[in-house]
């Protein structure tokens, strides 16, 4: 298995040279059988992976510029594994989903290389090579907001540029100044040192902000998150997906592997403020997205939401001043994992939902339908279940991740998860919302003739749908991922 | 390995192989090229590679010349015979054989009797194909896929 | 007398040079597809030949050559006759003198 | 130990399945459908039924069957199944009353075009509905309560093209999310301090001792949050609103869901986490049961009052359903889990038959519920009417032959023996004259009297819709024998003592108390409603007489005190409006604020760009040209001559051969 | 006894080489080849003759009438008759055709018909020449029948022709593929490509009743039945007889053809026949073993004519029965039908060979194929492709 993950992560930059090079017409076969070919080979990872070992697997390691002490380094754990499976899920999902206008190979291969960096950015180990790939994601996500967006998309895109790579450029800076002082990128030698503290003084204040900053515009977390709604609803419904889905992870996944292991003096000092902001996030996004009447900017605020109880966890974990009891700290930290995973799954499915109602009525203001029940109950019901999954609802995905989070963060943030609660309920009343004026009451005149949905749709939407069944009841093969994982980062906490 | 099947077969194929080269018309050539092939693979019989001689054959006379005479009947209306000749061509490949000729000729150490083998089977080759030669069997695959698929869209009417 | 090497390269040679012969100067694309699988021809003919008059002929090494360069020319004949039939939809003709131009 | 606890799990399974199955059928498929979900709820009566047997052999029985549902970190999540008198009573109960509501469906639901979707739903509802009972662990019974609730809303929205059924379908839904998420907070809470939320668990459980004696005095809080979540379910006071309007679902679904089991599962809920409650207690009190004991009472009284003034048959039912459950809720609090639960049993046979019984009417009287408009139909109806007189005489707490009767009497008696104050026991004596009144009222006027416009064509319903009727009055009536004080078989079987016959138990003061005010509420409803539906002096015919007496009154009691109005104006709107400044605050304070830091920005790019155009990019051009220049004579030797290339070749090969034979 | 019988035509051939004992091996060598090609010819046009009347008092008692019964007795003599017709007639060759191309075509098609057929064993020691790669022989030699048919219809000069010719080439091109596919299977299973050895391995009894064929598993059951067809194709036999169909194009290649040039024609078709049947035979029916051990006494030639008899009735009955299919449906199912079904009968044969070749190997396969067989169909029903033709006038 020696070399899997590199060919994980480069088969989609082939994928995208062969889309180039391909005719127009059929680039998204081509594309999605690059997809395969690298979900294929993420399967077998994960196949290969021994769930009992802690550490990083499948390591492989060469020099790349040593002068820096830069190295391409990759490997994974259960994290950074979850998040290759949920890449190669999420991205094939989005080519399914409604096609760009006039998207051709431009659209499939930007959408690839962007891949290409996902994978990169999961499964990277040392700090030039994961900014590096961090980076790369943010310019494919860029192009194609910019190109192949709809409307207002320049300001979008120039917006969600600017915002991201502004935090991008003080993250790249803080960690330069680490590196000066302590003379090494790799993310494990780092944690490590962090016990002890990296930096001291205002240095490591002003390094804990630039990481900070960087990483809450990603994920996002409220007020960094006003590139979001305009981004996600003028995005292509498929970037949409995989923004939502897996890009913003990356935020998360930053928080998880740098910014809690490195600085944990500094977040338990501001802590409280941390988790204020957190619980903004979930008690405000839910609350704009009942204000809102475009259902996907109404998605895109729920989202922030959904990330809000990651970070509500992450912060409650990090900032708790005495060291958590053992089961709050694992269920915190699974809690986290698991939302990530549902979140990704459930949000894209919804982002593809809205893909579909938009492309049979051209519009997508909750206003422009009405009865669909009716007249499509295949859609309505398989769009409902996604909704039920994103608003938590037992025996689908989504309640699982939730439940462990609270669970966590309540044992050592009373308070701040009672208050959280309430994001729980407000997007349960956006959805039922929603549902109501969407699929019930009279069908809507210019809802008359949407077709249900047509049997390409079904074979994309019932596996993802199954997907989401099977981990709300039986989710212990997805803990199997990163129970381990999860009992060694429990130590730093510890 | 008679000589007289050997002159017999030297004078037929090269025959056959001029006129392939030379003949006026495109359709003649092409079966002449076909009848020169033939040669060829009694040739490999003659030295004992029957397999490539049947493959020749097969893969030849089947495919190639079918397909050559095919692309003559599609772009029949430029010519059905090929008018223009040029003389240049004639002494370069005059003076290439000339050389090729000479320098054999000056080479001793090929002047040499075949010696006797265990006949080539059908077994043993395959074997070796799949053992020490795979790789290079699998490439050859991915290249005539890819091959067929690079003729199919060459010749794809072109949408308008 | 029984032929030598010799005489097998000698022909080999010739089936050599009168590929050469039409791929040069004939005007007709077919003809210089047709030269050019005569030279290839050739070639596997002294691959053969070559592994026959080998000392050690029990190693099919020959005869793998062989093999592998048929089936590379069956592809090529199938790609080159593809392109004719391409060049002459577009440009009606397959003399080779006409066609000089890279652009479509 | 029984072998049923180890396949407890299907009581529950099999009409989730058979849902699922029914789900996947085609909408013509009406006949498959209802025999599939008849059969799934009769495997799970079967099943129940065998569970209920170990139950009866020994007191106070209990067994769990406890498992992980996963593993997070090192720590392990269980869940668990539990068999014990309460449960399998409820068991018994629900899927007895749910086959007759599914059988009667079959009858009434006939025309309907979401036939199929409707017994997908009712199934799923049965089986997430059994789960609630048979869990035994918080987060199992969470689980299956949530989706009691997405069933409860599938089916109260069953008819999509009614906007009122929509907004219905929404207001339950948010409504008892509301009380939910307080549930969920105790739920956490009880997690983190006792580390476990299995009910029992080897006394590992968070309701044995050991569990309990972690919890110390976060237990109150902890019981009122679940309490919460009962609130919700239940339709207790300030959260019984979505009742009501829950009506607008087919009428099975009101008997089944909003009168039966759904609602009751509130009240389960609190006597299954009942010892959460009395922990602690001092003569049989605590805080925590003082709160439910006065939320019970008011939801009752207010209840058994908005009733009066409907028009409505379903909403009379459906508030004297809200003033129930409130009863029990007080019962609970007061004389422990038992006399709760005894109720609770009671009352799902006789409500499910009164429900049932109007839906036969409605069915009848071809879609009418407006009780003004029915009237006489006891001659048309006459089975129906016999079982909704029994029914009503149920609710109504008529003693000896009647299950109502008999639980009431034994609240009233536990009310009356409650310590901190006599005033919820006055109260109830309000509570019982209003429940026999309104009864009264809602019979005389379908029942008896002139027939009015709905009641023309009125017709008796088919026997597939009356025989459901007819088992459970039956039910309604066969309950009264193992609830008689005399042997209050029931009582003990709950509480795990042994049941002793003593016919003197029989006769009681409190008999003769509650008689007095039963016979009180029937006889001034028959007085004042003796006319009903006709003219009589100057009330118009159509006017109701209580509303002629006291017009203001009636109106505050018809318009629900107004609360709904009440909530529209305050929790609502301020919800609404935080909506709105989220959204206000997003797109301008903070956009804002970015916009600023980027016309920043924006100034120093305009300054380099100058320099950019004038310094840098002229340089650059110049090369460009002389690269150009060159390229242009290296492309003279391409003539694309394909044979002058190949010549070339050849003549190179022979140049190379040359070249060879002259050095060697 | 019966062994001598059984060697009866092997033995004479001996006896008539000794006759030469002591010339120079090259004589015995080319005497013996001679021997051979004699023989071959000399059964194989008398099978011809015979079958040439048998068709048509066959496929006249279809048709409920008598057929050729004026010529000897029963008509039996009428090849004889129709021979001399052929020869005597006049030889036409047409003005603008291409003489010499237009002269060779019959004559190399006839000539691959008899090279194809020397590779066939006819009975125990019984095959004209044996050859390391037998089966490979037959088809490269047998693919020179799509040369030989191009040059007929392209040196006729004649639009018929030249249509004919090029369905003709279609069809056997599609068709060629299936058939050499579902051969490997056999080759596979055999390891080797001598007609020999393959019928060898089919030489045993399970039970000691039920013989060895390969037609009797089921990968060998779909490929033979694969093979047939394609065979059908291949030698322009009804239904697949587009190339010559009469009502469309006259009579396809064979147009400006006349006099003995057509008969040759019509006797390379017939010879094509035979060698597909022949081979059919050879892979899938075990040659000229005999179906019981018992009946083993009855000379191995006679049992290989006799399934060749069979195989060569089917052939007629079919002509007799079926109509002429339409060129795009034709080749729709050679390309999405036989095609597919030729790989999964090489990958149930890999099946059944890897579970051990008993029962357990029958199953399996059967598995395989009847997975594929149904997915084929629903893909191809849900496709549509075989509904009505939607015309397409020339544009």
């Amino acid at each position: 298995m020696v070399g899997v993950i590199t060919a994980i992560i480069f088969i989609p930059l082939l994928g995208a040279l062969a889309v180039f090079v391909w005719p127009q017409r059929n680039c998204r076969v081509i594309a999605l059988i690059f997809n395969a070919i690298s979900a294929a080979c993420a399967v077998g990872l994960w196949r290969k992976f021994d769930a009992t070992a802690t550490g990083l697997q499948f390591v492989e390691r060469h020099a790349w510029m040593p002068a820096i002490n830069a190295e391409y380094l990759v490997g994974v754990d259960g994290l950074s594994l979850l998040l290759v499976l949920l890449t190669s899920l999420i991205i094939p999902f989005a080519f399914l989903a409604r096609p760009v206008p006039d998207g051709g190979r431009g659209f499939y291969a930007t959408m690839l290389v962007m891949q290409f960096a996902l994978y990169g950015t999961f499964t990277a180990q040392n700090f030039v090579l994961w900014f590096l790939f961090y980076e790369m994601s943010l310019i494919p996500a860029f192009l194609l907001i910019k190109i192949w967006g709809g409307e207002n998309r320049d300001r979008a895109a120039t917006k969600f540029f600017l915002y991201t790579f502004l935090g991008s450029v003080a993250m790249l800076l803080s960690f330069l100044g680490i590196y000066f002082v302590n003379g090494t990128f790799d993310f494990a030698a780092l944690a490590d040192l962090g016990k002890y503290g990296l930096l001291s003084g205002k240095v490591a204040w002003l390094a804990f902000a630039g990481i900070f900053i960087g990483l809450a515009v990603k994920v996002p977390l409220f007020p960094f998150h006003t590139w979001l709604p305009d981004a996600y609803q003028t995005a292509p419904t498929g970037v949409s997906m995989v923004l939502t889905g897996v890009l913003s992870k990356m935020g998360v996944y930053g928080f998880v592997r740098l910014l809690l292991p490195l600085f944990p003096n500094e977040i338990k000092i501001i802590g409280p403020w941390l988790l204020a902001l957190a619980v903004c996030s979930i008690v405000f996004a839910p609350l704009a997205a009942w204000a809102q009447r475009d259902l996907k900017r109404m998605v895109a605020y729920l989202s922030i939401n959904h990330l809000g109880y990651c970070m509500l966890a992450l912060f409650a974990l990090a900032a708790s001043p005495a060291a958590a009891a053992n089961i709050d700290t694992h269920a915190a930290l699974s809690g986290v994992f698991m939302q990530i995973f549902n979140h990704g799954i459930t949000a894209a499915a919804l982002f593809y939902f809205v893909g579909l109602l938009e492309q049979r009525r051209g519009a997508r203001g909750i206003g422009d339908f009405g009865g669909l029940m009716q007249q499509t109950p295949l859609l309505c019901g398989w769009m409902s279940v996604a909704m039920f999954s994103s608003l938590g609802l037992p025996g689908l995905n989504g309640v699982i991740g939730e439940f462990l989070i609270f669970k966590g963060a309540f044992a050592i943030t009373a308070w701040f998860t009672a208050i959280a609660v309430l994001g729980l309920l407000v997007t349960a009343i956006v959805f039922v919302r929603v549902m109501q004026s969407l699929f019930s009451g009279p069908l809507a005149e210019s809802c008359g003739a949407f077709p249900d949905l047509l049997q390409g749709e079904k074979f994309v939407v019932v596996p993802v749908i199954l997907l989401m069944f099977a981990i709300g009841i039986a989710p212990q093969f997805m803990f199997n991922i990163f129970n381990t994982t999860v009992v060694h980062m429990a130590r730093l906490f510890g | 390995m008679s000589s007289a099947a050997f002159v017999i077969i030297a004078i037929f194929t090269l025959a056959a192989a001029l006129a392939a080269a030379t003949l006026r018309k495109l359709m003649h050539a092409a079966l002449s090229f076909a009848a020169a092939l033939v040669g060829l693979a009694a040739f490999f019989f003659l030295l004992g590679a029957e397999f490539v001689g049947l493959a020749l054959v097969f893969i030849y006379i089947g495919a190639v010349a079918v397909l050559i005479v095919f692309t003559i009947l599609l772009t029949r209306r430029d010519v059905g015979e090929d008018r223009g000749f040029n003389w240049a061509g004639v002494i370069i490949a005059l003076a290439v054989f000339c050389g090729l000729t000479w320098s054999i000729l000056a080479t001793q150490s090929i002047s040499i009797v075949a010696p006797h083998i265990r006949a080539l089977t059908v077994k043993r080759i395959g074997e070796a194909l799949m053992t020490g030669y795979v790789w290079p069997l699998q490439c050859v695959g991915v290249l005539l896929t890819a091959a067929l698929i690079g003729a199919l869209i060459l010749v794809m009417e072109e949408k308008r | 007398m029984t032929p030598t090497l010799q005489i097998f390269l000698i022909v080999s040679a010739a089936l050599f040079s009168i590929g050469l012969l039409a791929a040069l100067s004939r005007r007709h694309a077919i003809f210089i597809l047709i030269g050019i699988e005569l030279m290839l021809a050739a070639a596997n003919l002294n691959f053969i030949a070559f592994w026959r008059f080998a000392p050690q002929p029990h190693q099919p090494t020959g005869v793998m050559f062989a093999i592998f360069s048929i089936a590379i020319s069956a592809a090529e004949a199938a790609v080159g006759l593809a392109m004719v039939i391409a060049v002459y939809r577009h440009y009606h003709t397959t003399n080779v003198d006409q066609l000089n131009q890279l652009k479509g | 130990m029984s072998l049923i606890i180890h396949y407890l799990w299907l009581i529950p399974a099999v009409p989730l399945v058979a849902s699922l199955a029914i789900l996947s059928l085609a909408n013509a498929w009406r006949r498959s459908a209802a025999a599939l979900a008849v059969a799934g709820q009769t495997a799970a009566l079967a099943l129940s039924a065998v569970a209920f047997l170990p139950t009866l052999q020994t007191h106070g029985f209990r067994a769990v069957q406890n498992f992980t549902w996963f593993t997070f970190g090192d720590n392990a999540l269980r869940l668990g199944f539990v068999l014990d008198p309460l449960a399998a009573a409820m068991l018994l109960m629900i899927s007895l009353v749910g086959l007759c509501i599914f059988v009667f469906s079959i009858g009434y639901m006939a025309e309907d075009k979401n036939f199929v979707r409707f017994f997908a739903y009712l199934s799923f509802f049965s089986g997430a509905m059994l789960g609630v009972v048979v869990a035994n662990s918080l987060l199992l019974l969470f689980i299956f309560w949530e989706l009691v609730g997405l069933a409860s809303y599938l089916l109260i929205g069953l008819w999509i093209e009614r906007p009122s059924a929509a907004a219905a379908a929404k207001k339950a839904f948010i409504t008892t999310r509301i009380g939910d998420m307080g549930f969920f907070v105790g739920m956490l809470w009880l997690y983190n301090r006792s580390g476990t939320l299995l009910f029992y668990d080897d006394g590992k459980g968070c309701l044995e001792s050991a569990g309990l004696a972690m919890l110390g005095a976060s237990a109150t809080f902890i019981a009122l949050l679940i309490f919460f979540g009962a609130v919700g379910k239940s339709g207790q006071f300030p959260l019984h609103v979505w009742l009501p309007d829950a009506m607008e679902g087919p009428t099975p679904v009101s008997a089944l869901i909003h009168a039966a089991t759904m609602v009751a599962a509130g009240v389960f809920l609190v006597a299954r986490v009942y010892p959460l409650f009395s922990l602690g207690a001092i003569n049989g009190v605590t805080s925590s049961l003082t709160v439910v004991v006065w939320i019970g009472v008011t939801t009752a009284l207010m209840a058994a009052l908005i009733a009066i003034a409907q028009a409505d048959i379903k909403r009379i039912l459906a508030y004297s359903t809200v003033s129930q459950l409130g009863l029990m809720m007080v019962s609970l609090g007061v004389g422990g889990m038992a006399a709760g639960i005894m109720h609770l049993l009671a009352h799902g046979f006789f409500k499910a038959l009164l429900f049932l019984g109007s839906g036969s009417v409605i069915h009848g009287c071809h879609s009418e519920q407006d009780i003004r408009k029915m009237g006489g139909l006891r001659r048309f109806m006459p089975v129906t009417f016999v079982t909704y007189a029994i029914g009503m005489m149920a609710l109504s707490g008529v003693p000896f032959f009647f299950s109502g009767g008999w639980t009431k009497e034994e609240i009233l008696h536990a009310v009356g023996h409650w310590p901190p104050s006599r005033a919820p026991y006055y109260l109830m004596f309000a509570g019982v004259v209003l429940t026999a009144f309104y009864m009264t009222r809602q019979i005389i006027y379908v029942f008896f009297g002139n027939s009015r416009t709905a009641a023309k064509q009125a017709h008796e319903s088919p026997p597939v819709m009356t025989i459901p009727l007819i088992v459970l009055a039956l039910g309604a009536i066969l309950l009264s024998i193992v609830l008689t004080p005399a042997w209050p078989w029931l009582h003990d079987y709950l509480t795990g003592e042994s049941v002793h016959f003593e016919i003197g138990r029989l006769i009681q003061p409190m008999l003769f108390v509650s008689l007095a005010l039963v016979s009180a509420g029937i006889g001034i409803a028959v007085w004042m409603y003796r006319k009903a539906g006709v003219q009589d002096g100057d009330r118009p015919a159509d006017i109701d007489p209580l509303e002629h007496a006291q017009p203001a009154l009636f109106r505050f009691l018809a318009n629900k005190m107004w609360i709904d109005e009440l909530y529209a104006r305050t929790v609502i709107a301020f919800s609404w409006i935080a909506a709105l400044l989220s959204d206000w605050m997003d797109r301008y304070f903070w956009d804002g604020l970015v916009r600023g830091f980027g016309a920043i920005g924006q100034v120093f790019a305009m300054f380099t760009a100058g320099v950019d155009e004038r310094g840098i990019n002229t340089g650059v051009d110049e090369t460009t040209v002389g690269a150009r220049g060159l390229g242009r004579l290296m492309s003279a030797a391409h003539s694309g001559q394909i044979q002058i290339y190949l010549g070339i070749v050849a003549i190179g090969m022979l140049a190379l051969l040359l070249l060879y034979a002259w050095l060697a | 006894m019966s062994k001598s019988i059984d060697q009866v035509f092997v033995n004479a051939k001996q006896w008539l080489l000794s006759w030469l004992a002591g010339s120079p091996t090259w004589l015995i060598q080319v005497a013996s080849i001679l021997i051979n090609i004699f023989m071959l010819l000399a059964v194989f046009l008398t099978l011809f003759a015979l079958i040439s009347v048998l068709e048509r008092k066959i496929l006249a008692r279809m048709q409920n009438r008598y057929g050729p019964n004026r010529v000897g007795p029963f008509g039996l003599f009428q090849p004889i008759a129709d021979g001399i017709k052929m020869l005597i007639k006049e030889d036409i060759v047409p003005e603008r055709a291409d003489k010499i191309v237009h002269f060779l075509a019959p004559v190399l098609l006839a000539a691959v018909a008899i090279l194809t057929l020397g590779v066939i064993p006819y009975g125990r020691n019984m095959a004209s020449f044996t050859i390391d790669g037998g089966i490979l022989f037959f088809f490269a030699v047998g693919s020179a029948t799509e040369l030989a048919v191009f040059m007929a219809g392209w040196a006729s000069n004649n639009k018929f022709s030249m249509l004919g010719a090029m369905r003709a080439i279609a069809q056997m091109f599609s068709y060629e593929l299936p058939l050499i596919i579902t051969v490997l299977p056999v080759v596979m299973v055999v390891g080797s490509l001598m007609p020999d050895r393959i019928v060898a391995a089919q030489a045993e009894y399970t039970f000691g009743v039920v013989p060895r064929w390969f037609v009797f598993t089921p990968w060998g059951a779909a490929a033979f039945i694969l093979f047939f067809v394609s065979g059908l194709v291949e030698s322009n036999r009804t239904p697949f007889d587009v190339p010559e169909g009469e009502s469309e194009i006259v009579a396809g290649h064979m147009t400006e053809y006349s006099g003995f040039k057509y008969a040759t024609f019509f006797m390379a078709e017939y010879l094509g026949m035979f060698a597909v049947s022949g081979l059919a035979a050879t892979l899938f029916l075990g040659g000229w073993h005999a179906p019981a051990r018992v009946l083993e006494i009855v000379p191995s030639y006679i049992w290989f004519f006799l399934k060749l008899s069979v195989l060569l009735f089917v052939y007629i009955w079919l002509r007799g029965t079926l109509p002429r299919t339409r060129i795009d449906q034709m080749m729709n199912i050679a390309w999405k039908f036989m095609l597919p079904m030729a790989f999964t009968c090489v990958i149930a044969a890999a099946v059944w060979h890897y579970a051990g070749r008993g029962l357990r190997g029958w199953l399996w396969s059967l598995f395989v194929i009847a997975i594929v067989y149904s997915a084929l169909s629903i893909v191809l029903d849900i496709r549509r492709k075989f509904a009505p033709r939607v015309y397409r006038f020339a544009e």
